[in-house]
Formats: C-alpha cells, sequence, structure tokens
C-alpha cells in the first residue's frame, strides 16, 4: 500500500513539475513585459533544478532515506556500506547547486541589462523593441 | 496576439502530456526505486573511505567532495561564471560614480536596531557553515550566499549609503574577488608544480594522493578533517561569492544621480 | 497510517502549489505581487530541498530565493515599473 | 606534454583577472598599454599551447587529460581528438586575432573590461572544445554564453546594441536549461555523464564500466527524448532557422566588429563541432539497432531545417544593404551548408563540413576585417565599401574572400569544402548537389554585389579625425587571404595535408574504438 503511494506522490510531483515548466516557458513566450518573461524565466530553471533533484531520490524499506552526509567518521566499512544503501544520490545536487549558482550569475546580469533597456525607450514593454529597436541606423 | 498565445499554449499543453504519458503510464523514468546509480553509489562510499585511500577524499559531506574534488573543475568554472557576470554588469554600467555624500536614509528605528541584532549572528553562521563545509551539510557558496544576504539587508533596511560609510567600493570588491579566484587558480595548479619540483606525475585540482601520483594535500588538522584542499576551496568561495554578490547588489542599487554620468558618456563608436 | 507516508504527503502538497503558485504568478498584473508570489514559491522549493534530502542546496536556496532574488527584482521594479502594460 | 590540455582553460582565466586588476589597481595611462602589451603576448602564448596539443594530438590520435587524477566516471576528463584540437587551434588563433584587431578598432577608456570578456569567451570556448564530459560542457557553454552577452553589449548606449543582447541571453538562457534537463535525462537512464562512457553504452548496452557500472533505465526512450532536445539546443548554438534566427543577425550586427569576426571561430562553431561530437562520436555509427532509424529520421529532420535556412539567409543577403548583416547571412548560409554535410552521414560529408567551418571562419574574418576599415572610412552601408577600390591589396584580399565563400576556383579552400559536398550529395540522391549549386548560385549575387558597389559607387570619406594609421588591419587581412589560398593550395598539390583532413573525418566516424578506450583508460568493453 505505502509503495504505491510513494509512486503515486512522486509520479503526480514530478508531472506537477513538468507543468510547471511548460507554464513558465507560455509566460517567457507569450507575456509582453521583459519584467515578467525575467520572472518566468526564474521558474523555468527552479522547475528544472528540482526535476533533477527528483531523479535523485530512492526510496528505503521501513524508513526514510539519509541525506549524503556522513554523521561522524565510520569506523567500519561495514558502516560505509550501509550508509551507500541508505542515502539519496549526492550527484544530482552536486550538479543543481552549479546550476543555481550559474543560473544566479546569468539572472544578475540580465537585470542590469532590462535596467538599461529602460534607460532607452523609457519602458519594460518589448513593443518597444519590435518598433523601434531592430532599425539599422546608417551614420 | 492571441492566436499565438493559443499556438504557444496548445503545443506546450502538448508536450505535457507526451512526457507524462511517457512517465506515468510506462515509468520509463527511474522515479522513486530502491536504486540510485552506482556512479552516486560510488561516491557515497568512496567520499570518507581511509581503506581504499587513491579515491577519497577525506570529506564526511559527499556533495563538498564531488563539488571541489571528484568535479572541482565544473565548480571552478562556475566560480568563472559568477566572475565574468560581474564583470558584465561592470562592463555595463562602467561609468558610474560613486558618491558618498548623500543624505543616508532608510527605514525605522526599530527595525535598524533588530538587523543590528541579527547581522552578527548571521555572519557567525555564514563562516561557520563555509569553514565547516567538509563535515557538515554547506560550503563557499552556502556560506557566500548566506553573508551576501547581509548587504542586502544593509541595502534594503539602511540604504546604500550605509555599506560606503562601511568602506564597501565596488572596485574593492572586485579587486578582493578577483586575488582570491587567482587564489584558487594557485591553489588548483600547486600540485602540478610540486610535481614539476619532484618529477613526478600530478594533476591539477589533485587533492589526495593517486594510484599513480603520491602527492597529497593535509587531510587532517589535528582531529578534526580538513579534506586537503577542499577547507581552502571553501575558503575562497565564501569571499568570491560574498564579493561578487555584494558588488551585483551594489552596482544594480546605485542611484540615479551616480548613473547619469554613465549613460552620458559617448565613445567613439563604428 | 504508517508515519514514513508524511514526508511523502508533503512532498506531493509542496509540487501541487508550486504549480498552482507559477500559474498565478503567469497571470498576475502587478509585478509586485507576482514577486511575491515568486518569493513564497521560493519557500515551497525549500522545503522539498530539505524534503528530498538535500540540505547543501536548503541552505543555498534560502538566501538566494528568499534574499538575493527578490532584493534584486524590487531594485529593478524601483527603478523601472511595476505594472504589466499590454 | 599532456598537462596542457588541462592547463590552457586556467592560464586564460588567470590572464582574464589580471587583465581586469590591472587598470583597476593603477589608473595610470601605463596600464592601457601594459594591457594591450598583455593581452596580445599571452594570447601569442594561448594559440602556441594550442598547437602543441594539435602536435601532441596528431601523435597520438586521442589524448586524454583526467582533472584531480580521478578515473573518468568518477571525475572530469578532458577527452582531445583531431576535430577538437584543430578547431581549438583555430580559435585561439581567432583570439589572437581578435585582440590584434581590437588594438586597432577599439577606441575606449574601459578597453580592459572588453579583453577581460573576450578572454573569458575564449576560456569557455576551448573547455567546449576540449571536454569529455556533458555536464562540463553545460558549465563551459554557459561561461562562453554570458561573456558572449556582455561583449555584445559593449556598446551600450546604441538601443540595437542592447536589444541585440537582450535576446540572445533570453533564449540563450532558455536554450541552456533546456540542455540541462536533457543532462539530467541522460544521467537518469545510463547513470554517467562521460562522453566515452555513453557513446560505449549506445554501442554495447551490457558493458560494465568502472564506478557507473551498467545502464540503469530504458536507454533507448531516454536518448530520443534527450538528443532531440539537445538538436534544439545546437541549433540555437549555431543560428541556424528555428530559433538561431531570433538571434544572429541582430548580435553580428551589434556586437563590436571584432567580437562580430571571432564570434565565428570562438563561439559559432561550437554549435557545429558539438553537432559532430554527439551525433558522430556518442551517437554515430555502431550504436544499437533501435537507434539507428530514429538517427536516420533526426538526420533528415535536420537536413530539411539546414536546406530551408541555407535558402532563406541567401535570399536575404541578396536584399540586404548593411555591410554587417550581409556577413551574417552569409555565415548562416555557410553553416547552414555544414550541417548539411553532417546530415548526410559520410565521410566526404563531414570531411566538407570541417573545410566549410575552417574556410568560414577565416573567409569570415576577412570580410569582416575589410567592413571594419571601410566603416571607420565612412559608414555602415555596403555602399560604403568603395573607400577599399584605391588599395589595391585592400582589393585583391576582397576577391580572395569572396571567390572562397563563393566557392568556385579551386585555388581556395572554400572551394574544396563544397566540392566534397557536392560529391558526398551525389551519393545518396541527386537533388542535394543541385540544392548546394543553386544556394551558391544565390549567394554569388550578393557577394558580387559587393564587388559591383564598389566599383560604381563614390564613397565620401569621413573626416581625419576618424582615419587612422591602417597599417595593422591590411597586414591582417593580407595575411589571411594569403592563407586562405596558401590552404587551397596545399589541399589541392599537398598529399599529406589532404590525407590530414579526410583523417580528422575518418577519426570522427570511424575510430569511436579509440576515443572510448583512451577517455575511459579500460580496454575490452567494446
Amino acid at each position: 500500500m505505502s509503495e504505491v503511494f510513494i509512486q503515486l506522490a512522486f509520479r503526480t510531483s514530478i508531472i506537477a513539475f513538468i507543468v510547471n515548466i511548460a507554464i513558465a516557458m507560455y509566460g517567457v513566450y507569450t507575456r509582453p513585459s521583459l519584467i515578467k518573461k525575467f520572472i518566468c524565466l526564474i521558474m523555468f530553471t527552479d522547475a528544472i533544478n528540482l526535476f533533477a533533484l527528483f531523479i535523485g531520490f530512492r526510496v528505503v524499506n521501513n524508513t526514510y532515506p539519509k541525506p549524503p552526509v556522513l554523521i561522524r567518521e565510520p569506523v567500519s566499512p561495514g558502516e560505509l556500506e550501509e550508509f551507500k544503501y541508505i542515502a539519496v544520490d549526492p550527484l544530482p545536487q552536486a550538479l543543481v547547486l552549479t546550476a543555481i549558482v550559474i543560473s544566479l550569475a546569468v539572472f544578475m546580469f540580465v537585470i542590469g541589462l532590462i535596467l538599461v533597456y529602460y534607460e532607452h525607450y523609457g519602458t519594460t514593454s518589448i513593443k518597444a523593441m519590435r518598433s523601434g529597436g531592430v532599425e539599422e541606423v546608417f551614420e | 496576439m492571441i492566436k499565438r498565445d493559443v499556438l504557444v499554449a496548445f503545443s506546450l499543453s502538448l508536450l505535457v502530456l507526451s512526457i507524462s504519458l511517457i512517465i506515468w503510464l510506462e515509468g520509463y523514468i527511474r522515479i522513486a526505486t530502491p536504486i540510485i546509480s552506482s556512479l552516486g553509489e560510488s561516491y557515497l562510499y568512496y567520499s570518507y573511505n581511509p581503506w581504499y585511500s587513491n579515491y577519497t577524499s577525506f570529506s564526511l559531506n559527499v556533495v563538498s567532495a564531488i563539488i571541489w574534488d571528484y568535479r572541482g573543475f565544473d565548480t571552478f568554472l562556475e566560480t568563472t561564471v559568477l566572475m565574468a557576470s560581474i564583470i558584465a554588469i561592470y562592463t555595463l554600467l562602467r561609468g558610474f560614480e560613486e558618491k558618498v555624500f548623500l543624505q543616508p536614509k532608510g527605514l525605522s528605528t526599530i527595525t535598524k536596531t533588530a538587523t543590528k541584532i541579527v547581522i552578527p549572528l548571521i555572519i557567525a553562521y555564514a563562516l561557520a557553515i563555509a569553514t565547516h563545509g567538509q563535515l557538515t551539510p554547506g560550503g563557499g557558496f552556502q556560506g557566500g550566499a548566506t553573508l551576501a544576504v547581509i548587504s542586502s539587508l544593509i541595502i534594503a533596511v539602511y540604504s546604500l549609503e550605509f555599506l560606503y560609510y562601511m568602506g564597501y567600493r565596488s572596485k574593492r570588491l572586485v579587486v578582493i574577488r578577483g586575488l582570491c579566484l587567482i587564489g584558487l587558480i594557485i591553489v588548483a595548479i600547486t600540485p602540478l608544480l610540486i610535481g614539476f619540483i619532484l618529477n613526478t606525475k600530478s594533476y591539477i585540482f589533485q587533492n589526495m594522493s593517486k594510484e599513480d601520483s603520491f602527492i597529497s594535500m593535509p587531510s587532517f588538522l589535528f582531529d578534526a578533517p580538513l579534506a586537503g584542499s577542499i577547507f581552502f576551496y571553501n575558503v575562497f568561495e565564501l569571499l568570491i561569492v560574498f564579493t561578487g554578490l555584494t558588488t551585483a547588489l551594489m552596482l544594480l542599487s546605485l542611484r540615479d544621480v551616480e548613473l547619469k554620468k554613465a549613460f552620458e558618456v559617448r565613445e567613439v563608436y563604428e | 497510517m504508517n508515519i514514513v507516508v508524511l514526508p511523502y504527503l508533503l512532498v506531493i502538497i509542496c509540487s501541487l502549489t508550486s504549480t498552482f503558485l507559477a500559474y498565478l504568478i503567469v497571470k498576475e498584473r502587478n509585478l509586485v505581487v507576482a514577486i511575491l508570489l515568486l518569493l513564497g514559491q521560493g519557500i515551497f522549493h525549500s522545503l522539498l530541498y530539505y524534503l528530498l534530502m538535500a540540505p547543501d542546496l536548503f541552505i543555498t536556496y534560502i538566501p538566494v530565493s528568499v534574499g538575493i532574488t527578490p532584493l534584486l527584482l524590487f531594485l529593478l521594479i524601483k527603478k523601472t515599473e511595476w505594472r504589466e502594460y499590454d | 606534454m599532456e598537462y596542457l590540455i588541462g592547463l590552457l582553460p586556467f592560464f586564460l582565466v588567470a590572464v582574464s583577472v589580471i587583465i581586469l586588476l590591472i587598470p583597476i589597481l593603477n589608473k595610470s595611462w601605463k596600464s592601457q598599454r601594459l594591457v594591450e602589451l598583455l593581452s596580445l603576448t599571452t594570447s601569442g602564448i594561448a594559440v602556441i599551447m594550442s598547437l602543441l596539443v594539435l602536435i601532441n594530438v596528431v601523435e597520438n590520435r586521442v589524448v586524454s587529460y583526467r582533472f584531480a587524477g580521478f578515473k573518468p566516471p568518477l571525475g572530469i576528463v578532458y577527452t582531445v581528438d583531431l576535430l577538437s584540437s584543430l578547431l581549438g587551434f583555430l580559435s585561439m588563433t581567432a583570439l589572437f586575432l581578435t585582440v590584434l584587431y581590437s588594438k586597432w578598432f577599439i577606441i575606449s577608456e574601459w578597453k580592459y573590461l572588453y579583453y577581460s570578456l573576450l578572454f573569458l569567451l575564449s576560456a569557455g570556448s576551448i573547455s567546449c572544445f576540449y571536454t569529455g564530459d556533458i555536464f562540463n560542457l553545460f558549465v563551459s557553454i554557459e561561461l562562453l554564453s554570458i561573456s558572449a552577452y556582455g561583449l555584445v553589449a559593449f556598446y551600450r548606449s546604441k538601443p540595437t546594441a542592447i536589444v541585440a543582447s537582450l535576446r540572445y541571453a533570453m533564449t540563450g538562457i532558455v536554450a541552456t536549461s533546456i540542455y540541462f534537463f536533457a543532462v539530467v535525462l541522460i544521467y537518469s537512464a545510463f547513470g554517467t555523464l562521460n562522453m566515452a562512457d555513453i557513446a560505449l553504452k549506445l554501442r554495447n548496452p551490457n558493458a560494465i564500466t568502472p564506478f557507473s557500472q551498467s545502464v540503469l533505465g530504458d536507454i533507448v526512450l531516454t536518448s530520443k527524448i534527450a538528443f532531440s532536445l539537445m538538436v534544439w539546443v545546437f541549433l540555437f548554438k549555431t543560428g541556424i532557422l528555428p530559433i538561431g534566427f531570433t538571434w544572429q543577425p541582430h548580435v553580428y550586427s551589434e556586437a563590436p566588429l571584432p567580437i562580430s569576426a571571432g564570434f565565428t571561430a570562438i563561439a559559432d562553431s561550437i554549435g557545429i563541432y558539438l553537432f559532430m561530437r554527439f551525433f558522430t562520436t556518442i551517437l554515430g555509427w555502431g550504436v544499437i539497432e533501435e537507434l539507428v532509424v530514429f538517427r536516420i529520421t533526426l538526420f533528415s529532420f535536420i537536413q530539411v531545417l539546414a536546406i530551408i535556412s541555407a535558402f532563406i539567409s541567401v535570399l536575404l543577403m541578396i536584399v540586404e544593404k548593411d555591410i554587417k548583416k550581409l556577413i551574417t547571412y552569409s555565415t548562416i548560409s555557410q553553416f547552414s551548408l555544414a550541417l548539411l554535410g553532417i546530415t548526410l552521414d559520410n565521410v566526404f560529408g563531414v570531411v566538407s563540413a570541417i573545410l566549410l567551418l575552417i574556410s568560414n571562419i577565416l573567409g569570415d574574418a576577412v570580410l569582416f576585417y575589410l567592413a571594419g576599415l571601410s566603416i571607420i572610412g565612412c559608414g555602415r552601408s555596403i555602399n560604403c565599401i568603395a573607400v577599399l577600390k584605391n588599395s589595391k591589396s585592400m582589393v585583391f584580399s576582397l576577391v580572395v574572400a569572396i571567390l572562397n565563400l563563393f566557392g568556385v576556383l579551386p585555388v581556395t579552400i572554400g572551394f574544396w569544402g563544397k566540392a566534397l559536398l557536392v560529391l558526398a550529395g551525389i551519393n545518396k540522391s541527386i537533388t542535394l548537389p543541385i540544392i548546394v549549386l543553386v544556394v551558391s548560385g544565390i549567394s554569388a549575387i550578393g557577394y558580387f554585389k559587393l564587388l559591383h558597389v564598389m566599383y560604381t559607387y563614390k564613397a565620401v570619406t569621413r573626416s581625419d579625425q576618424e582615419l587612422r594609421n591602417t597599417v595593422i588591419p591590411k597586414t591582417i587581412i593580407l595575411l589571411l587571404s594569403t592563407t586562405l589560398i596558401v590552404l587551397g593550395l596545399l589541399f589541392t598539390l599537398y598529399e599529406p595535408f589532404r590525407i590530414f583532413i579526410i583523417n580528422v573525418g575518418e577519426d570522427l566516424l570511424g575510430n569511436y574504438r579509440e576515443y572510448i578506450v583512451k577517455s575511459i583508460g579500460v580496454e575490452g568493453l567494446i
């Protein structure tokens, strides 16, 4: 019973996150405001990061899995063997940590870009970009 | 406009449907099973394992071990990405002037006092999680981001002026940041240099001794596991992330007066 | 009911709430409210990181999603505009 | 000598940081000169380092370097074969030329920021070429992208430059996030992130590698989803039809001119390179039967896209009045043809793609550098190219570059690219060569328009203040155009060179075994 429930919970959550990705994508492609597009981009990367973390999760019999951190120095190889079968996958966590830092770095730059865009056009709507932005200017 | 919206929504819902079908009905993607990848198990097994000294990194926190030892080069490039982002913002707003003599404003006194009490606590917490990154959950980036929260608190509660009073200038921060990145590179290259001097094989980013190379960073400080270079990397990363995020926050919260000159400057264009 | 089921229940609640919040954010015209909702979503995400046994990510994500990103966005809105026009 | 492979990105990053710090710490005019000198010498050293890597690889075929000394699936490994070392060398050469040209072209108080970003860009680029790990590739692409966004927005008081950078950044974030999604999917099924390991398991799913052991999930379906997503991302990087068109013309026309010239080699060839890496080494010949049909379908899909993209870009090229955009569309058409070559899935096709890449990198650089001269002298319109007609050497270079990109005379390297493409296409169907010829024919109108304009129009030269000493650019342009001819002649007359180039293609398609063995370091798995 409990296993069925766990499967149900995880599949529902993953599909929730895929819907999340789709909603964010919808926002990126259809909203007129740059800031809104940007907020949707943040949601987009967040949803993908969480999806990655779901992949690394595991279910352990009779108990909840442990985080990939050893509580104390292991005294015997047997303890390490046990730890190996009870902790969740550490690699997706490391990947997601890297991805979070990178997306934060890129977002900071994009915020600067939007500021300068506002300085030029007086608005954050992309309509300004469509009408006036793309024309070539010959000196 | 509306037609396009409907089109985008339709195609995205198709995407969701197809991926959901794959996951839900067929169960193709591995979710919530008792098995994780053998690679992940290898990391769990070798991360702190004195019995396999060629594969270990003597770090109790497996994620720290992966980030700075097994996949250290990734993290180095990631730090560089943060650097590139700061340089790019600096390029975008180049020519600004930091004006110190404007009147500081800020929120009410109660909020300020509360912030004053909170700040030392946050500093202690951040330093603890950064320097104990090899023992407990945490590490350089976590500590740095937590420290940067202080800067954002000061900007939000006291205004940017207070950061200037405390001696923060974006240029100084960029210099500290660059020096720390160079320090990180030096720590990463040290094994290679030692290998040159001793005329043995050694690798960039090497931490513990390997099968074909005996060079090893210190793994213990008295009794506490130091996890070799992971400790140094964490300290550098703390400074790098703190200064980097603070620089970005300061640059993006510059007042109009300060930015005025930046947007007036015209360079000779093509 | 076994006590171990509770975390899984929380996982499902958090993910569904996150999706619902995503919908609200895309619909919302007032950007200040949108950012506050994003902050709320960030809290749910941090909880998920905790439930999925990633303490490292938990302590990374709290300052990033609750502290730095919203502040940057608020600074941006303060300098530009806080409503979304068509 | 293997450590040079790993040292190169560290070297570039360190140089970039030092270049940033010098003027901040010391504000005298001397520091500006110092920065220029430093960037010139260090980029020269980078060229030499990449050349040494190339020589090493020619001797050993495949060279791998383990970071931190861990065996591959456990740690990150750089695996360099002939193609990646060749393109890495070209990328470093482009860096050197860009630095040299910028010394003349860019006049700014904040030039050190420009140089700093440029070095970070090339660090990302070299890491993309050399890496043997799909997640490391993600990080490298991000490094490459963010420095590129910054460089595109360098002329920030032009609104169009900001718009171009925003377009690039917004599409770029979506694309790289989707790449990360694909990486996670691959990890969920294969249980590894190493390219050679994935390539091995696509050929022999029962193989048991150290540390990562055997596959975990359904590799067939996962590869189908993940590789389809990756195609999307690489199309973005290359600038070919679906989403490439949303950024590439804007970016190329708004970036500082030396950057536009360097982008072809440093940033855009990454897209084509990754196509080759993922669809010949990883999902290449010898994969399990379930994926063969998928691969063919995917290739025919990309083929259609490439053909459409080539047609649209050459048609746009004819009507274009802005010289930088004209060169951009020419680049897109060349890249589309290179992509067409890859999808033919035979040795000649891949070799033609490599040759087209080389000829496009050099030819584009010549055209952009000539455009730089005309822009300084007069302006952005193509009529301004007329200012060059007084100098015989420049006319010669323009003719050579045009002939190279058009590809009619067998003296330039571009001819051989197109000739081999036609040759490879004939084996598949008769329509492909006709399409290539028609595309080249239409593009000829665009190219020869330049020559026509040069002789019929009379350009008004700007005031003297804009005209600078033109020794450096003219030397670079002459050098590059002679290189084009020399390479073409070498390919025609000198057999070892021809064999070397064909070897690159053959190694890529057929020699996946050595790539896997040298990368993982365990024999007998395949």
